[in-house]
């Protein structure tokens, strides 16, 4: 088994490490519970409801990269592909909670769901109220009919956006989480990957593909997919993927989306703009308006090769909370 | 060497060479978890099981569910991922029913999985069937019925063998819980990673008995 | 020769393609000149020098990321690793001149040095004032006694930042040109790798490395460094890099910066954190204070994974114009 | 076969057939360029002569300076990089002592190579023994100086050989020019991409005439 070059320290320490670098890359903006891996804003917002979110780490940016201005106010670290344990997480929202309660965003695995409910169990014992929503966008990880048995994947950065602006311009926790669930509702993505990453802890790829192979519907911890392949153009994977993606909404002529092309790692721009070139041609044809397009680094798998395709759908209310300009160390919108 | 039951120092010293034992089967877990999940699982039991050796070291204990909520909660607060929360409820569920215990029996044993399993599969939504860790736990707590009058060793050889064949019916199940189920029928063939350790927990506690 | 996997289609056209996607994510704010690899503004500021930026392909974000309000003004594409023609750049030139001439930021190669010069001969014989700024901030490239010889590597982002406020706030050519020679002048950087991007039309690995080697001091285009050696700890690893970086200016007790801590391609953020986290410690110790800091993607150099360090010190005057809010595809900053 | 010269048609067939070759080095090429520089000098020149090629197939041509401008413009706008440059202004230094010629001789040659050489050197500000492709060409221009009044064949053999002679030679210099310079010494031991592209060009160039 070869071992994967990595430029840290000690293995056991890449997530704290990782976190101190970021808090430093803040400028004062961000700060770090003391042990504890969970990071949240220098100055939070009184008598807003508080945005967590979190999961396993070697994702980021997400997740505290997205943590700033009109999105995120909190997250919970876990170690790397690993769900945060229950105590990180109560502590990110007791951090968090300004009096008005947290809405967790939860990427939907059965780690992340566990210990947010005892997380959360928890904080509502000390008398905090706390509700959660589950992101479940990867459309390649279970059919429609079992939609809540599907992965959460980059399209948590749409959801972040959205209900990390609802949280600062509206009161009503009731409202909020309505907003997030609508955003929720409508985002749909699928990955793909060519190579591995590998969790430092281990040092070994977190699976094995051929030379010339693809894995279509590729989770962000190299959970399989749909199909194993032949490496095909770029244009006609493009093709495969958003068909699958565009159907299952289904998105519409006249719909209106937000699009993210996300790099799985270490996939280069240059071949994410490929993608994404042909992305439009197909959202083009089918009479899709593209509102904003997000082109790179948001939602990682270590250093695997590939990317990952989202589209949210937006109605009127989704635009304006998406419009809201942000600041965040992963994401400045204006 | 015939035992009826486990003094509380005995137990924690049983609790103490399970820890040992998970922690030095890191690698057994860590490619059965490569094989169906995320290959995480051998990290996180190893990583469980420190805690686990640390809190029992540093702590006196004065009844058997004080050691079982020691146990769950170090598993619990240091492994991260669904066994953290699975394995620490377990022995958090054990705890409940069996406050001011100070001695561990065959009875206490069949108690302790009896509500452990109660307690994860409210957690974790879990039926048997579903390829997870219930899979192995539920026919050891059943076994462990059958056996409140034998000898702790006994029982617990009983319980440990009757995890190892849920363990392996595993195997034919296509998974549906946890981060193994997105690999559908991919997943038949192999045993779930959180039944393996489910298994190899009571057979190191059997061992301990064992050799006492 | 083991065929690196790329999502392209013909290798022959990833730089148009990019392009394409690329103006696509730009939402109408980025055009093309139809048949040549060049990128411009859609709306351009009348009256204000003209910044052209440019040189090979495979370093995304850089160039043509960095178009936009108070950046450049038009970026000359080259092929991957290749500078582009003189007649793309006269064309940048061109496309780019609001009659009051043009200042070329050319990153210091053979290459980019010649063509650029030819390109520019020919803008300035259809009467175009240009001029051309060499950037050279490498520090491993060749010693401070040859300082002209060195190559130019992520400091491009500080100088085109700097460069595209002062075109934007001063009328007077001679002034925005100082000023860029100014930061040009105190930016150093140094790079690292642990393994090979490959060019999409070679599909090859553009060097070799052992298993546990990594190369100190590797250029952009793959270019050897100082030295080879067994990989290290990360802190060990910067503690190095620094010392080297920090003695060639001198960056000293009282200075302040700007960092940026460049992803060269497929390295992790968690690692780039985890180098920011020892360079804040090495600064501190050092009496530096750091002014802002950008970690990730900006001068990559295709798959490559590596890193490199860039400071560029700071008088109020450059910290005046590093502090112009600016908008574009690779860099939104208020 | 001897021949003195070339007819224009003649040496547009010449400069057709130095390009297939061109291209057809491209490997060769490529890795020369992968030891000590950036590894596209192969891509580049076979960018350059497809260019060449599809540039002089489309035109008719009335003079020798007609056709070298053509090459020259053709190879610089479409290869980019150093060499972009410096081989598209070697043959645009060429064209400007050549006004008005059709007919290539050994004189021709000389002409073309002298002031190719001088057009290279004011651009790269490049100097023998930097490690370029001047280190090929000037000894090439020198010895063609001394066959003036040979066959045309005869005069590319030699010139031919002078740069052979002398990019062989620049294995032993260090780099100094182009992106090889980072390499300092480790560029030792190897010869410079260009100076072998232009012991290349001459040696086709000789292939064509003698095979007339
Ligand atoms: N809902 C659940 N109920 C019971 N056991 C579960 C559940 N989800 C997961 N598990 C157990 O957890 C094991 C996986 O643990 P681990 O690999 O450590 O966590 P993760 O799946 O988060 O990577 C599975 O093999 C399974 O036995
Ligand atoms: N200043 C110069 N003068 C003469 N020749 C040069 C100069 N710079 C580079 N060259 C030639 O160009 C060759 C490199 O060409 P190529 O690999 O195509 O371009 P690049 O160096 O931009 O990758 C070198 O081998 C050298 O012979
Ligand atoms: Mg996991
Ligand atoms: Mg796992
Ligand atoms: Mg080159
Ligand atoms: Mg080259």
């Amino acid at each position: 088994m070869k071992t994967i070059k990595k430029i840290i320290n000690d293995p056991q320490n890449v997530v704290p490490e990782a976190i101190d670098g970021l808090i430093a890359a803040s400028h004062g903006t961000l700060k770090k519970i003391p042990g504890k891996n969970v990071v949240v804003k220098t100055r939070p917002t009184p008598n807003k409801v508080g945005i967590v979110i979190g999961g396993g780490s070697g994702h980021e940016p997400v997740a505290a990269g997205f943590i700033g201005e009109n999105l995120a106010d909190g997250a919970a670290c876990g170690n790397v592909f690993a769900s945060p344990t229950p105590d990180i997480i109560l502590e990110t929202i007791k951090a968090v909670n300004n009096g008005a309660g947290v809405l967790n965003l939860v990427l939907n695995y059965a780690g992340d769901n566990l210990n947010f409910e005892i997380g959360s169990e928890m904080a509502e014992a000390e008398g905090i109220a706390v509700r959660s929503v589950q992101i479940m966008d990867d459309v390649a990880s279970a059919p429609a009919s079992r939609i809540t048995d599907r992965r959460g994947i980059a399209g948590y950065v749409f959801a972040i956006k959205v209900a990390g602006a609802a949280s600062a311009m509206l009161g009503d926790f009731d409202e909020i989480e309505r907003v997030t669930i609508k955003a929720r509702d409508n985002i749909r993505s699928m990955g793909v990957a060519i190579s591995a990453g590998s969790i430092p802890e281990n040092g070994a790829p977190t699976f094995e593909l051929g030379d010339d192979e693809i894995e279509i519907g590729m989770g962000i911890h190299g959970e399989p997919g749909v199909a194993r392949r032949k490496l095909i153009p770029a244009d006609q994977l493009v093709t495969e993927m958003m068909a699958i993606i565009l159907a299952d909404l289904p998105f519409q002529r006249g719909d209106e989306v937000c699009l993210l092309v996300n790099n799985l790692g270490a996939t280069t721009l240059m071949e994410l703009f490929i993608v994404n070139r042909r992305i439009r041609m197909i959202l083009e044809e089918k009479g899709i308006g593209v509102h904003d397009t997000l082109v790179g680094n948001y939602c990682t798998s270590l250093e695997m090769a590939g990317f990952s395709i989202s589209l949210m759908k937006l109605d009127a209310e989704l635009k304006k909370y998406y419009d809201v300009p942000v600041t965040s160390p992963a994401l400045t919108r204006r | 060497m015939k035992k009826m039951e486990l003094s509380l120092q005995e137990t924690k010293e049983m609790f103490m060479y399970v820890a040992e034992q998970m922690i030095a089967s890191k690698e057994l877990l860590t490619e059965a978890d490569m094989v169906i999940g995320d290959g995480d699982h051998g990290i996180g039991m190893a990583k469980g099981f420190t805690a686990v050796r640390e809190k029992l070291n540093g702590d006196e204990f004065t009844s058997l569910d004080e050691i079982c909520k020691t146990v769950g909660f170090a598993l619990m607060m240091s492994i991260g991922g669904a066994s953290g929360a699975i394995f620490g409820t377990l022995y958090q569920g054990a705890a409940k029913s069996l406050t001011g215990q100070t001695t561990f029996t065959a009875t206490a044993l069949s108690t302790m999985l009896e509500s452990g399993l109660d307690a994860v599969k409210v957690r974790g939504k879990s039926k048997p069937g579903d390829k997870t860790m219930v899979d192995a736990l539920e026919p050891a707590a059943t076994a462990s019925k059958a056996c409140l009058s034998l000898h702790l060793g006994e029982a617990l050889s009983v319980a440990t063998e009757a995890a190892r064949l849920g363990m392996e019916k595993t195997k034919e199940m296509v998974a549906t819980m946890g981060r193994a189920k997105s690999l559908g029928e991919r997943s038949l063939g192999h045993p779930d990673p959180g039944a393996i350790s489910t298994h190899l927990i009571l057979n190191f506690m059997t061992e301990y008995v064992k050799g006492v």
